[in-house]
């Protein structure tokens, strides 16, 4: 047996042993994960212990190093874990910004203390993290911002908003970028500064989306003081940091809209296929609508289209090519497809799709209707698809300005 | 038919725009979701309008109406659907009313509609039921024969303006099965007659809609509109005409929409520069005008086809129907992504447009639906 | 009886009694109608009669003045006119760019000698004119053309080229736009002139087209000159005389693609319908690929919407409203909408849309496959959609430059 | 399956590239068109390919192939299909050869396949009838049971690269109707045998295809391919490796369609500046840029999947086909377009890569006809 089936047998052997039962076959969406931090509050209190488990592992970050209470598992290894929670139905114990974003670039970009002070906590999910880029006014011209950190000493003094900061209600610290030095070049007077929210003169209002929904707030901040040795990489180097950070976020995003979907479905109907004969019936085993049909079949087309296309991307990166600028092709890709399906999704239920709640509409059917309007900001939010358009023009195509 | 405005529905135009600027700006409507008001509307505005003569425009004289056309009511219809007011005119005057004038003997027409000319009350249209989907024979509602009258058992859901409406159209089935032509009957119910009861429903446009269910709800021979069980031709052409109302409130609603898009693109700077300067949405700003555009022409033109009982009015308001739920919906998602992150809050107006764009495509049929309309008329 | 239907009773007897045997009933292509001039070939001989007949009574431009040769109908006439024509299944007497584009300048733009001399000759298809806009290179910067016109006294001597000159290998004059002032702002130095194809130094090369067709030449001159009363309006006027055609030009575009179809055709179906019966089958009367009907529909539905348009313009200029710039609309759609067609009836021929020539396709099999490549060019001729939409944001919508 | 190309398949490609690049430019394949070779294409380069080892790719070793797969395959149309070469791949070796591999005995892979290999003989794909379309199974040909052998009656159109070839492999039908799956058979015939008849058409894209008559045409038992009348579910899976046969070539055309594109929006000066500066124009060409990634992705993923046999492969190949057929036709468009007036005449290359695009688009089934596919093979 090779040292990788070796590992995923104890592994499975830990899982089976380790997740309690009460959390298994849990579906969780992306609002209800578990997200962790000082306000977290579990519904299920085996969550709590779930997470606490895997953390003792570093399981919840798996590929991280063990010096900072990481897995320290290998990608494959990583990879036949997640396989194995997948079989099991045990769902992930913690998720979050800290482990898909700010962890990461620490870990590439962090000093040693700064490493050993955020990672741990991370790790067990002790403190919860959110964005701050946008302001109010910026939209897609990102470095525009105008929040303003002015040294004092030791301490950089804080003034300003941010918008579109997802779940900053919920989170304890914000990494944020700050004007450090406004008579540059926008780029350049950039610094990228990680935020406790309890510091005083953090005041953050959540903002409510057309969805119904305030997934996101805006922060601000007056007069908060922040010590300076909470500057990541160096002071004005900022924007770099957010760039790398914005091209993993975009291929994430990848990930999320349709990467994996549509794969190994086989015999069984895929779920669109069976909204639609939900909704328009079925006659000799097709979609009764054949239109409809035809677009059931576009959309889940495109997805597959799409998702080995990422596959590919990845299959590349494994075989030591230089990866390209294709974030920016996935985050449109990605978000339109998702887009699509949602309309489509909407389409198909007609007028059952009209429900916003209460009598006359079921569960699944007002988040039909909810889904779609948030799906909406998909090509917007993370740099919207004309910005990522211009990128593919420019860098990928190389066309002029 | 003539494809321009005259005189006097300019005139019409031009008052109801003022009227909208300075009596039901879309704040009215945001005020009126806010507060969860059960009406959904304004029942003192509503009885306004029909002392300008606007519910009535298009309903005999003999009624208290003015007697002249659709292609007068979609004028007004049109700059209501500019600020997403919601009184109810495709559900009660052109779907409901509409349905009377269609069938209703002289003297049904004088008692239903003189109250609904006047504003003083509001009929709703009791049709879809949950497995009609845009197919207007998949009904099921029974009414059994009883004597001279009626009763009917059934369960009629989104009746569009059907809370604290005063009466019902009730689109009933007096034999055959759910789809078939022959077999569908009209009545016309008060809503406090035994056996009725109402359930509020929330939509996704905030618009008032309500469950109205039948219990053993007895129907008098003079309420039956037409002939029970032989009014299924008569249907499509009362749908027809709801839809046509429906299609000029969506061209207001749509126009407006594209025009906050517009102004925005004119003022919104980024990367030092107003947006509307970019090429890529110049082209994008510049097909939208053209949807809406041919939209237009198309609403103007099954108005006057539905007015002049022209043969092909059916094909011509299935022509509006379809082009006006593809161009509306085209304004609002190109109007969100244009403004960007704020199109996505609830604050800017350009969300609710979206989702009365989504709303009215999704009501009395949407794209697909109507281009196989279209083709079955077509002979293919 | 009113006047008009006095007219219309005397045009009807008229044409019966005029209208030779032999070319009722005869359809007319683009490519065939009888375009007139010197170079004139007549496959019938009545169709000369014909064009004599009608010409007799200025009813080849039945709106024109009288003193021009024109029939001095008005357009309720002149409508009433082609309706009885259409009627009696009689083709037009005469077609071309003399009637639709020079003539109408002419009479806008023409000083009075001009007319005298021009006029009569396009009422009565002795001259077949074609027009000298684009340049090689130049494409949608029609103001950057470079054929120079040098005075010598009361003459110009022309040297330069001109592309997309349509059918310049059988026209007999030329009306260009040529540079006669190279030291002022592009548009503001171009003269609008006329020029005899007879004259020494001009040469005509056809150009060879992807749909295997000639219809447009290359059209050099080299040192030709040219009588300085040959140009219309002032010299260095020009652009403002091209502008006014240019628009009346897309206009016509408009009314050639689809203006009239799906009209009245009530329980016959249509040629597209047709069309997809005999390579799809019928189904309980229905095209029996329902993907294919729906895109058939979608077409008719956009023709549809774009002729109820185009007659509400019209409608609203005869009501007295000032007209926009809308011809730019009807530019881009109407060509968008024949593109589709096109593509539409390929696609549907499946297979059989294959053939270029030979055995195994019949006539209209090879015609829908050249018509479908030669509609690819509508979109760039006359002025690209880009530019058309450029012009749509500009000065319908206002948005910045 | 590993999306990546191996090592060895990166060196096939450059070889390939390198060999179009010398002595395949697009000029060849419009010189033999403007000379009106009725071959079509070059028997001579054809010989060289096989010498290179590319007609023989992926067929069995024991016939002198290489025995590799279609991925391998694909590699090397690809770069062919980047100048139109109009060399047999798609007839010869991804439909007919791959029938005799699918259904053959050793004994006729050897005879019929080693001359193949060598570039010496060519053989076609004797499928299509006039009502065929984009149904495997709707023929007529008629195979008459003779003895131990078959008599063949019937006419193929748009047989490709039939004319000039040695042999055809003939799908006819020994019992059962148009369109059944039972009864389909399939026979190698050799061109000069008694009662065919060969006729030239000319298509669109200037490639070679031809009229082949059978007139009482005797196939003895040797000639029969697999069982007779039992062949209809091989014909599937031939259809599928000839499909993605042609998808490598449309990906390798529409890519340098796109490539031709690019470079004009870089070179080209409108209005002062280059018109690759226009941001319509922009964000055009990076949607058609992300069309043609995606389609590569898909192209890769069918012909692994047909090499591994994976359960998935027809739906693979339908999805790689429905979206080639759309990808390239958009990216030839837009070529056109971009190109303006100059893309419309036949002096540019952009024209000829529109021809063969729509070509391939409608050849093998359309991207409506794999869409439907998809869906049954997706039990909805």
């Amino acid at each position: 047996m090779s040292d990788l089936e070796k590992f995923r047998e104890e592994a499975r052997t830990w899982l089976e042993q380790n997740a309690p039962e009460s959390i298994i076959g849990v579906r969780f969406s992306e609002l209800d994960g578990n997200w962790g931090g000082r306000k977290a509050e579990y519904s299920n209190p085996d969550m709590k212990i779930w997470l606490e488990r895997m953390a003792d592992k570093g399981w919840t970050a798996p590929t991280w190093p063990t010096e900072y209470g990481g897995g320290g598992l290998s990608a494959q290894e990583a990879k036949a874990l997640n396989q194995e929670m997948a079989a099991l139905r045990i769902p992930p114990a913690l998720v979050g910004f800290g482990l898909t974003m700010i962890g990461p670039t620490l870990l590439r970009f962090g000093t040693e203390e700064q490493k050993q002070e955020h990672i741990p906590r991370i790790v067990r999910g002790e403190i919860r993290w959110c964005q701050g880029y946008s302001e109010p006014g910026a939209g897609s011209d990102l470095a525009s911002l105008q929040t303003r950190a002015v040294r004092e000493g030791d301490e950089f003094v804080i003034n300003g908003t941010k918008v579109w900061t997802s779940y900053a209600d919920k989170a304890d610290w914000i990494f944020c970028l700050v004007r450090t030095d406004p008579d540059v070049k926008k780029q350049e007077g950039i610094t990228f500064l990680l935020i406790d929210m309890e510091t005083t003169g953090v005041s953050v209002s959540p903002i409510l989306l057309i969805s119904g929904k305030s997934p996101f707030c805006e922060t601000h901040f007056q007069d908060v003081s922040v010590p300076v040795r909470n500057v990541i990489s160096e002071i004005n180097a900022g924007w770099t940091v957010a760039k790398a950070l914005l091209g993993h976020e975009r291929t994430m995003i990848a990930d999320t809209f349709g990467a994996s979907s549509g794969r190994g479905q086989k015999r069984s109907r895929s779920v669109m296929a069976e909204h639609a004969i939900r909704y328009l019936g079925e006659r000799e085993g097709e979609i009764a609508d054949p239109v409809f049909r035809d677009e059931v079949a576009r959309n889940e087309m495109d997805t597959r289209a799409f998702g080995l296309t990422v596959q590919r991307a990845k299959d590349a990166a494994k075989a030591g090519h230089q990866p390209g600028p294709e974030s920016s092709m996935f985050k449109i890709y990605g978000t339109e497809i998702n887009m699509r399906r949602n309309e489509l999704s909407v389409r198909i239920a007609g007028p059952q799709a009209l429900g916003w709640d209460g009598p006359g509409f079921d569960e699944e059917e007002i988040a039909v209707t909810r889904d779609w309007l948030r799906s909406r900001g998909n090509s917007i939010e993370g740099g919207t698809s004309e910005v990522q358009l211009n990128i593919i023009a420019k860098h990928v195509l190389g066309l002029p300005d | 038919m003539e494809m321009v405005l005259t005189e006097d529905q300019e005139l019409i135009a031009k008052t109801a725009q003022d009227f909208v600027n300075e009596k039901s700006p879309i704040a009215r409507m945001r005020a009126l979701r806010d507060e969860g008001d059960p009406m959904g509307y304004s029942r003192a505005l509503w009885k306004e309008m029909a002392e300008l003569g606007w519910v009535g425009i298009a309903l005999p004289e003999s009624v208290g109406g003015a007697g002249m056309g659709m292609a007068d009511l979609a004028v007004v219809v049109e700059a209501l659907g500019r600020s997403l007011a919601p009184e109810p005119f495709v559900s009660c005057v052109g779907l409901a009313a509409a349905a009377v004038v269609e069938l209703g003997t002289a003297e049904q027409q004088e008692s239903w509609l003189a109250p609904v000319a006047s504003g003083d009350q509001a009929m709703a249209w009791a049709h879809l039921e949950p497995e009609t989907r845009y197919n207007p024979t998949a009904i099921s509602t029974e009414a059994r024969q009883d004597g001279e009258g009626f009763v009917l058992n059934g369960r009629k859901v989104q009746v569009l303006d059907g809370f604290g409406a005063e009466s019902f159209v009730v689109v009933a089935r007096s034999h055959g099965s759910s789809g078939e032509l022959d077999g569908v009957s009209l009545f016309w119910v008060p809503a406090d007659a035994d056996g009725v009861s109402v359930e509020r429903q929330t939509l996704l446009d905030s618009r008032n809609a309500a469950i109205v269910q039948f219990d053993h709800v007895k129907v008098p021979h003079a309420s039956v509109l037409g002939e029970a069980g032989q009014s299924g031709e008569a249907l499509e052409r009362i749908i027809d005409r709801g839809t046509v109302v429906l299609c000029a409130e969506m061209l207001g609603g749509m126009s407006e929409a594209f025009r906050l898009t517009v102004d925005y693109l004119k003022e919104r700077e980024q990367f030092g520069t107003r947006i509307g300067t970019f090429q890529g949405l110049k082209h994008r700003a510049a097909r939208v005008f053209m949807e809406i555009e041919l939209a237009r022409s198309c609403v103007m033109a099954a108005v006057r086809a539905v007015d002049e009982g022209n043969e092909e009015a059916s094909k011509l308001v299935s022509l509006a129907k379809a082009r006006c739920s593809d161009a509306y919906i085209l304004a609002a998602n190109e109007g969100v992504q244009m403004f960007g992150g704020v199109g996505m809050t609830d604050e800017y107006d350009i969300g609710l447009y979206m989702k009365r764009a989504r709303a009215s495509e999704l009501t009395l049929g949407d794209a697909n639906h109507h281009r196989k309309r279209w083709s079955g008329l077509s002979n293919y």
